[in-house]
């Protein structure tokens, strides 16, 4: 797939190993999000990433602590990988006050600064502008800071992508952005309305950016596409726009059995999933097998706990509900 | 007669118009294949094929864009805006191009187009996809603005506004989609501009749009338990308005009482109050009292939006607060 | 003491605060080399330098996404939207992004940032340049909405809402931009959410904003003349609103009467028509009155503008019609 | 320059002669409407196309009756060429009641459907995606219809341009984008804030596109270059996007003395005037002095009759400014 020709990945084995572990959590955290779904706890509407996590993994294993991530409403992936706990996100998803945000934003509103994660944006395209804020942030106060906004094939088409590419290439800014190319918007076929057959890349050249494509279902590849990338961004070379080539294993949100997708198409990307490919790597590279499954079952009890914390969570009450509209905390508009 | 959805309503509606007149063309996002995120369009594509009917990319401007351009060469467009929140995207088209455009040129372009969207929360879907909206599009001259409560209404209303010449924004409360009424057979077509008096009494008025309706209405029922006898009235186009419906039951209970999904601040209520307060102001037994979501972001979690919203209990308590004191 | 025009105040205000503050920074079209379009930023590029006062492409969306960005890592960006009507090509990032994304996140990130913009008519523009937006903003919860009415105003409310730590809509009137005053030398701060009663009568209240301030205290001379005596209260900030002296003022008179250069469906009048008629409802001596520009897009014709907005003549007259009624 | 390289124009010489014509029309206009302004008569704000008179010329000469045209605030060009007369044009800007829009519009809002000019748009980017649902209409309604959408250099970097540009490829809409690019936007230099050399040729691959660069001051490679875009789009081939390269003689808006452009740039530009350069060409081609200086005795004296008749016109009342908002022909909000 065009420009990354030899993939390595992390060259040091604990890494990979954390980035399996990466990519195993944010699968099993998601597939319990979904029972919990089933259940009627989740509130709400939530957008899974199962399928897409060598992306998340990828990125957040190359960047450093304090680098940004810009997400979408399908950001539970991006939050995760950053180091956000479990439990939180899972409150947040049931509406609990022990949630990330106190279940005011809910699942498409995943922040936690703490962990550089800026915000989960839910309006197609308006992030793009809002992660080259935050990269004119950090060139100007002189930090090496990068922010690596996240978006779908299918925000490609909306304006503002078109606005932050630009101004993030005039003033090169140290911002990635990284198309998640999963082939569908939410029920229609990202080319069937797009003017070239890859939305992000195919456009690069548009803003002076090389085109780069790169295989999103392998972790290795996207940490090192990732890793170049950030290099660029920290050396004051500017942007990168980077095109994943991904697909997402479940419908467009909760509720979507995604009846309108071709099943070879499934079954095809089904069999290029992320998480037994890089499993099956890691055994040829010298893991054993014993080591793999204990990370899968710490994974799994991680979930548990986090599961039965967030249902623990209380019912978030008018003190929140009238909190934090404004920096003092409050939200009243008048004497 | 047959029992129907508020969104099978839409799709009615709107396949009515489709086949009366070929100049009616409807586009916008997964609204073809799919049906629309809210089954709204379910059924249109079959009927009336991919020409008429046609999905476009994630692009609002050019949506909008495209309907006006169409709307002031000869077709009726209708589009939809996914979420009423998602205006804000697009608001340049609507607010500046398609609400002035008649007006700057004297008369010489007409915008016979409607853009219909889900609108205002109870779904739990938080701050960016719960808005109602409905005083963004009241606050520009130029647009009129139709919210209906009921399935029937939809039809009616929908009707009406395609045929209307003048650009209609179209809100659909969204957690009104899966509410059922039976609608009368054949075809439908309502009038813009007209508020309905759904209940009638005579110690206040309750004036209320879209999906505080029902509420509102339930509360004036409780109310009425009290031996608090309430009027309720339907707004239903907030542009044009029925000041005459609005001014005669005001004026008969001399009370009244708004009730607002919208964030307090230049709400359609606070106009209602000061259309009232200056033209009827002798005929007031009492203040005006509006009730509303406060002026905050709706939060997402389900305990947190439903003490956001005003429900039942808040109508029924501060009207009881208020005639009391 | 030295005579500035509103715009040199503009300039002042921000170059007072970008002097104290290393992290104010300056954003904008056109706004470094020359100045602004409407010389609002005349001497910040020469004496801050390009690093932060950086001239922007036509794109509204980068530049207010990248103000937002910036607020939330660190800086105090000041933003400028060229003309108020151009909010409309990015509202989104104004209403749904940066207006609520504090609240969503419980508190985890803050926008200390200002986003002026040259706001009304008066100037022969037309429609697409002549907007007054301030409901706009006012509507959206989350946003703070300054609209100073003169130069002195100008600095010390400038200077206020940069250090404040919420998103801050600064609207200047284009047609004020070449008024003059006195203004004090040295640091001017001010505080928003603090009305200022420029006139004290005991016959009514006229509450004004923006450009419509200098009319209504001229109504005001006009209608003592003839033996109406009002009190002109100039509201300078409608988020927050400073109700605590604007419902003394209507309470201690009995009549209100607000002066809004916007279209009137839902502008801030409606909202404190509402307020009074509910709070002060039992002071009330007579009909809330509200002197607005019709509810049309605004004509670019002199002859026609000048029908439009409200006049001192318009005002006179229809205090004294309603005062005698 | 790039893909335009055989220039001829217009096959008859009657044409040519017309073409001719309406550029010093729109020359002679223009200067007089800025000597009006300088008597104070001219309110609000105007924009002169002094020096890009070919381009209007040009395409207005391509163009069938029934085409549309969508301009921007810098319309006046666009609107006479399109055979619009003068008098309303001027008593529009004079604010009179003979206006073209009886003093509602204004200089920047110039519409004349009867003449296929479907209005002026004084909000950046705004009027693409407009143009492509007139294109779509024709395309619906099986008529040969183009719609004609002129912009800047400077509003290349706005996001409905990419949305407009994605939508009419994807659906081949019978749409042509002329990006007059005059270098600078108001007093900004373009390329100074732009990703690219050329802000729309070298971006129409984004869209898939033809890249086309064409001197905008030759009326003839306009003519060119329109009509083979006008066949294209007829011929159910889709969008093209045309980039003319001129110069504005003037400042960007009335007031503005334009100081901030190099002396050398702007001398290197009155040199390529495209009327004396035409003027030249006609003479070699076979013209008369006689004939050119009797279409321009013509021209001039055309100005002077409808700089009378506008200031003749009326003042517009209250009946003129409650009108039309609606369909209806008024603008009541309520019963
Ligand atoms: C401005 C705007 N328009 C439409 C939507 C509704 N919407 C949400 S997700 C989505 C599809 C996005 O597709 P893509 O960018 O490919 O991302 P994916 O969901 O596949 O990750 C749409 C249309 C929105 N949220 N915002
Ligand atoms: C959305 C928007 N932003 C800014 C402006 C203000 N403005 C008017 S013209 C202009 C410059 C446009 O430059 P260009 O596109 O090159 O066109 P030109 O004026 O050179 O013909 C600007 C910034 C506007 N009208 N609309
Ligand atoms: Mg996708
Ligand atoms: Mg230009």
């Amino acid at each position: 797939m065009a420009t990354t020709t030899v993939t390595s990945g992390p060259t040091d084995f604990a890494t990979k190993l954390s980035m399996y572990r990466s990519q195993v959590a944010l699968r099993q955290f998601e597939t319990r999000a979904y029972d919990l779904f089933l259940e009627n706890l989740v509130k709400g509407t939530s957008h899974l990433s199962l399928g897409q996590e060598a992306i998340a993994a990828g990125f957040a294993t190359a960047m450093k602590k304090d680098d940004w991530t810009f997400a979408t409403y399908r950001g539970h992936a991006h939050t995760l990988a950053r180091g956000v706990p479990m439990t939180p996100v899972l409150a947040e998803l049931l509406g609990r006050s022990n949630g990330l945000m106190a279940g005011k934003g809910g699942s498409m509103h995943l922040t936690s600064v703490e962990h550089g994660v800026m915000g989960s944006y839910a309006i197609i395209g308006a992030h793009l502008p809002i992660a080259c804020g935050a990269a004119w942030s950090a060139q100007y106060r002189g930090t090496d800071q990068v922010a690596v906004c996240f978006f779908g094939d299918g925000s490609t088409n909306i304006g503002s992508f078109h606005e932050a590419l630009n101004l993030a290439a005039i003033w090169k800014l140290p911002v990635i952005f990284v198309c998640e190319n999963n082939l569908w918007m939410e029920y229609t076929r990202t080319t069937e309305v797009t003017s070239v057959e890859h939305p992000a890349a195919d456009r690069a050249v548009a803003y002076g950016l090389e085109r780069i494509v790169v295989d999103g279902n392998d972790a290795d590849a996207v940490y090192d596409v990732a890793s170049a990338a950030l290099q660029r961004a920290r050396a004051g070379e500017g942007p990168s726009m980077i095109e994943a080539m991904t697909y997402r294993h479940g419908g467009h949100s909760r509720a979507d059995p995604a009846k309108y997708r071709p099943e070879e198409e499934v079954a095809e990307w089904l069999a290029k999933d992320p998480i037994p490919r890089y499993r099956s790597r890691l055994l040829d590279e010298g893991a054993t097998e014993e080591q793999l499954s204990e990370i899968e079952a710490e994974v799994a009890a991680q979930v548990e706990l986090a599961t039965e914390e967030a249902k623990a969570g209380g019912v978030p009450g008018e003190d929140l509900l009238m909190k934090d509209v404004w920096a003092d905390g409050g939200s009243s508009w008048r004497n | 007669m047959a029992q129907l959805t508020f969104r099978e309503a839409i799709a009615r509606g709107i396949a009515q118009e489709m086949r009366r007149d070929e100049s009616v063309v409807f586009l916008g996002e997964d609204v073809g294949a799919a049906g629309g995120v809210f089954k709204g369009t379910v059924g249109l594509l079959e009927e009336f094929g991919g020409v008429r009917v046609r999905d476009t990319p994630i692009s609002e401007q050019a949506i909008l864009g495209a309907a006006m351009g169409a709307a002031m060469t000869g077709l009726r467009p209708v589009a939809e805006i996914m979420f009423a929140d998602f205006f804000a995207v697009c608001w340049d088209i609507v607010a500046n191009e398609i609400a002035k455009s008649r007006y700057m040129t004297n008369g010489q372009v007409t915008f016979p187009l409607v853009i219909r969207s889900g609108n205002g929360g109870g779904l739990r879907f938080g701050a960016q996809h719960s808005q109602s909206v409905e005083n963004w599009a009241m606050m520009v001259p130029g647009l009129k603005v139709v919210v209906p409560s009921n399935a029937q209404d939809v039809i009616g209303l929908m009707a009406a506004s395609i045929r209307d010449d003048d650009p209609v924004i179209f809100l659909e409360a969204k957690v009104l989609y899966s509410t059922k009424m039976d609608v009368a057979d054949g075809e439908i077509v309502d009038t813009l501009g007209s508020a309905k008096v759904l209940r009638q009494g005579k110690d206040a008025t309750l004036v209320a749009l879209g999906a505080m309706v029902p509420k509102a209405l339930d509360a004036a029922e409780e109310l009425a338990a009290a031996g608090i006898d309430c009027t309720v009235v339907d707004v239903r186009s907030l542009v044009p308005l029925d000041t005459t419906t609005i001014l005669r039951e005001v004026g008969a209970t001399g009370r009244l009482f708004t009730v607002e999904e919208n964030p307090r601040l230049c709400g359609w209520g606070g106009e209602l109050a000061s259309i009232v307060s200056e033209e009827i102001f002798y005929d007031l037994d009492g203040p005006i009292v509006r009730i509303t979501t406060p002026h905050i972001p709706l939060p997402a979690a389900d305990a947190l939006e439903d003490l956001a919203i005003p429900s039942v209990e808040r109508i029924v308590t501060t009207v009881t607060k208020s005639m009391n004191t």
